[in-house]
């Protein structure tokens, strides 16, 4: 089986020729690139040897090659569908060319991030290949995660698969992704993923990067959550990388969904990242919390954004932005928007940028520690997000990679 | 012999005096109830004692065991055998009670027997994986600061206001506690403690050995602890320190 | 005495050919309007008269014109300006004319606000008139305020005062500026106001508008802080508007330069109103507040937006922004900026939008209150913001105006 | 006769219930002690009699002076004669303790005699600029309830953990507060109230009638307060509602 596959050429023309007039059209936010130095990447030798050979890595981005606890597996090496497959009946993990064959995606392709949203869903059509179909069928409820990933080794080559959630009505279903690249590397990530939560399921989306300093990360992310539907979007970046930017759009359509939004960011070196997100309360009862635990070190600039848009009555919001300072030469904004047009709503922010608090610092050296140690433990604490609903299996990986992240501080 | 003497001590927080030629001793063994009302400097003694570094020394002397601490950091201060239970000990997201006591105990460089049995006792089970402090109650609060000193075996407690916010069926728990802590019902030697306290309710439990009055930053008198309480409850601390008995 | 004079007439040539480019050039925020419609205003037929007819009107916006308790009375009508004067001998209150021919202000003028900063900027440079210049002399501690009033009453006409504050070193100041405009008049107000606090000096700057629902506002505002120089910016709005948009922007250069900025807005009808400011700390130690309350009603439109960019060392910043929703068709938007650009900084930010809170009514309704009764005075009590170092006279005359405004909801 | 009937009240928050099946009543000129662990639902007993909307009867009736008043809105019920201290009133910004207080006795209808005296007395006198409740102690916000409520002289007086977080001198402060808003030391009849505590410190001062200990939402056993309270002291909650000699 050739797994090589171009999603251009499942999709109707129109997507083409949106995707080539958008080629110019810069994103909102984040640093501007110029696409068109990144190519198509080279097949790779040999890449399941790849693959095993970066044990380690993958270990620390929450891919289990063994698939102990895992319900499913995909994995994509450049443009190279590696693996695509679940050990459950109620689990559908195809490769999107897979998936448009079966005819289960028509009706959510580029429902949810238009092709022309800027050149990066542009480049990601055009150039983007492969991608994964994660569907979990009416009233399954998934207990282990399905995990994903990918891995960028090609240098100079753009990454740009095209994925996609769908959780059927009452399901539930757990994806961690992992992403990293080889470090000799220098490429773009432009992933588009767009995530459908139909009427009491549950999604909860994961993702663990691991890029390098001359990655620049482009994800594109699109979700609709129905009636009483949940979402939990957990993301962690914990090395350094050229720029990155992201912003996924949630538009809670049904009464009394919800979604939490969570991002961990260590950012090091002279990475530039903007990370945020907006949630549409667009339905009675919904509400929407948006997180964000900034760290920076070095020379390393992080924004961060938040947007929450209360449009019906009934509904609530919680934006939370700390930053911690680790060196003088690195920057940290917060640029929180909460918006209500409705009067019956609950809109919150709280937002804190600065050092290591030093009342707590001597609580903790009172009871012993050195201040080394006791600014090792706060800021091992200072990453960690309580994110309700996150199944144990994964609140134990986050743990495992933020620890190891911090031990590095 | 003294175990801890504090000698002319005045302290500064940000350029403010808050304690003005404070002079106090406890012996090994014995515990003194430290009493005053709000603001009257003995939380900022205490702070002062395990090495908060916002409290500036100005002048005088800090001795434990003979040796001058004045200038030690807290952690050298608590590995030489002082610990303190804080009043409001401050609120710490990300980091559960749980991991607190394991490096606690790790750092003490011995393990701690019986440890689950104790957690059991003192109730402070369901504390163990919330985040330090954070949503804990008045009491929830103060028997966890109990615990990690309990964890921690001081030769000399510091022990801030124990009963504050502290409802009737935790108080005795508490003052339970703090009788294990100190070796009040033991055969060996019983252990020191300064016990700071507003109400007077813990006293009951502590069996101190003397009381000082603090006003305005500094100690003002000291003596038997009944008959200061009763004193206080009955004319307030201002009228206390003009009775002619007790003078410091 | 002829008051008519034209700013531009004792500027340079420069000036005019930057403020012509920059005639299209659209502000960053708020409504873009077409400011070629704005004509320079009639002459007014007996100013005295019409300003002794809106006694009342003037009263609401802090004018007394009796000037009990003030140091100092400048009042402009349109253009016109009807009186400058100052009854201290360390206070100068001049005519921007005056100022000019007195040599005391061309080393500021247009030096905080540039004059293509966007069209507003132009068209005040090109079309506007007068403006005041207060000047605290060297030690001087100016008790009562001086106060300052911009009444306009010519349709279809832009009012465009250039003004400026000055505070000596160790000189104290406080200016409170009255604006309001005959009900039936339509038009534009786009004032420059520059203001320099020197070291050790202070300034309070209180303004309390009354436009009404045909005004478009447009204030450019510029302020600069040496060290331990303090400024206090205290704005009041209770009427509609048509359109309004200001974000003062306040440099502090010297170490221990403090700022206080507020806002209240009481915002109802079609109002649309974009209210910020942005503070950069400069220098070591300085440090700076922004709050505003916010008030809809009706259908109106609120943004509020506030910037804290840390560029130095042991600064501190806070941003509060509290939204109160009184109708179901109003909107409000909170977009706070913090960005530190050094590790040893405190910044802090909270913001919370929505209706009066239930808990709070129903314990004043159980000390006997009506829920009526309950509401008006958490309004009321909403719209109280604590300005530490605001003379007793202005807090009194800002108490006032919210109570007479509350009274109205 | 019964100034206050409580009659099989069941009461839900959220869809929860909080009151089971609640009995209590309260003669003119009697004073109650209301007692029970955290959780028990005497605070929610307090909200529902004062008409707080959150509390939703969903069985039961609650009469005073023999009127069926389950129905009315809060401001009714006050005009009728009952007053509530809360135990955690809300911190309200912009409006000031004093603002309050002119309300409070402007809908009461009559002036209130010798304000500032009894003001001094209270010692309330340095809260009345600062906003309601906003970085008030424990002991401040207990102080200004009480106040409000004596201003408000009611009939029936709520009183919800009046010692709860206070020190020493300012207990029996409290405690004389209470003491002559009840009228106890008067010669006319005394003033009828309901007395939440957790601790019982003040109960010494109110002179109370009957105790009512709650466990789980609902009123477990009532007797005399002193026996009751020893019991507790001795034994816990949970096992003093074992002793046969008190149940319901």
């Amino acid at each position: 089986m050739k797994n090589v596959l171009n999603v251009n050429t499942t999709s109707v023309e129109g997507f083409r020729r949106k995707a080539e007039k958008a080629l110019n059209k810069p994103a909102k936010y984040g640093l501007d690139l110029d696409v068109s130095v990144f190519q198509s990447p080279k097949p790779v030798n040999k890449p399941l040897k790849l693959l095993q050979g970066s044990r380690n890595l993958l270990e620390k981005v929450g891919v289990d090659l063994e698939e102990k606890k895992r319900s499913g597996t995909y994995y994509q090496l450049d443009e190279i569908v590696g693996k695509a497959s679940s050990s459950q009946p109620g689990l559908k993990v195809l490769s999107l060319n897979k998936a448009f064959q079966e005819g289960v995606i028509k009706d959510y392709f580029h429902k949810l991030v238009p092709v022309d949203k800027d050149k990066y869903t542009a480049v990601a059509a055009l150039k983007g290949k492969a991608g994964y179909v994660n569907i979990a069928l009416q009233g399954e409820r998934i207990k282990y995660p399905v995990q994903t990933c990918f891995f960028m080794s090609s240098p100079n080559s753009v990454q740009a698969p095209h994925n996609m959630i769908i959780a059927e009505e009452n399901s539930e279903i757990h994806v961690i992704t992992g992403c990293l690249v080889m470090p000799e590397s220098v490429g773009l990530h432009a992933g588009v993923t767009e995530i459908y939560v139909k009427r009491r399921a549950k999604v909860t989306y994961t993702m663990i990067h691991s890029w390098n300093p001359e990655t620049h990360v482009r994800p594109r992310t699109g979700a609709l959550v129905e009636e009483n539907g949940q979402l939990i979007i957990h993301y962690i970046n914990l090395t350094p990388v050229s720029s990155l930017q992201t912003a996924p759009e949630i538009f809670l359509k049904g009464r009394n969904a919800k979604v939490h939004l969570s991002s961990v960011i260590v950012s090091k070196k002279k990475s530039n990242m903007d990370v945020g997100g907006t949630v549409f309360l667009e339905a009675e009862g919904t509400s929407a919390e948006i997180i964000s635990r900034v760290i920076t070190k070095d020379e390393a600039e992080v924004v961060t954004r938040g947007e929450i848009i209360a449009k019906s009555p009934k509904t609530k919001g919680h934006i939370e932005c700390n930053g911690l300072m680790l060196s003088k030469n690195s920057k940290i904004s917060t640029i929180p928007v909460l918006r209500s047009e409705s009067d019956d709503v609950e809109l919150t922010h709280e937002a804190a940028v600065g050092k290591l608090k030093e009342d707590e610092i001597f609580y903790l050296t009172s009871k012993g520690l050195t201040r080394k140690e006791a600014a090792s433990v706060l800021v091992r604490g200072f990453m960690k997000v309580k994110v309700e609903g996150l199944p144990e299996i994964l609140s134990k990986q986050i743990e495992w990679a933020i620890n190891s992240a911090a031990s590095g501080l | 012999m003294a175990l801890l003497r504090v000698m002319d001590l005045s302290v500064e927080v940000d350029g403010k005096k808050v304690l003005k030629n404070v002079n106090l001793s406890i012996g090994v063994g014995e515990r003194i109830l430290l009493l005053g009302p709000n603001g009257s400097g003995k939380s900022s003694l205490i702070q002062t004692i395990i090495g908060n570094p916002k409290y500036k020394v100005v002048r005088g002397k800090i001795f434990f065991n003979n040796e001058d601490i004045t200038a030690l950091s807290p952690e050298k201060r608590v590995s030489k055998g002082i610990s303190a239970a804080f009043q409001i000990p401050p609120k710490i997201k990300g980091v559960t009670f749980q991991e607190l006591i394991k490096l606690v105990i790790s750092k003490s460089g011995r393990g701690f027997e019986k440890l689950e049995e104790v957690i059991n006792e003192m109730g402070v089970n369901h504390l163990l994986k919330r985040d330090l402090n954070v949503g804990f109650s008045g009491g929830e609060m103060k028997k966890a600061e109990l615990f990690l000193l309990f964890v921690k075996k001081p030769k000399l407690a510091l022990i801030d206001e124990p009963d504050s916010g502290v409802d009737v069926e935790n108080i005795s728990l508490i003052g339970k506690m703090l009788r294990k802590l100190l070796n009040l019902d033991g055969k060996r030697r019983k252990n020191s403690a300064i016990v700071v306290t507003h109400t007077g309710y813990i006293a009951d439990y502590i069996e101190a050995n003397r009381a000082y009055v603090m006003l305005k930053g500094t100690v003002k008198c000291y003596g038997n602890p009944e008959i200061i309480l009763k004193n206080i409850r009955k004319k307030g601390f201002e009228e206390c320190v003009k009775c002619e008995y007790y003078k410091c």
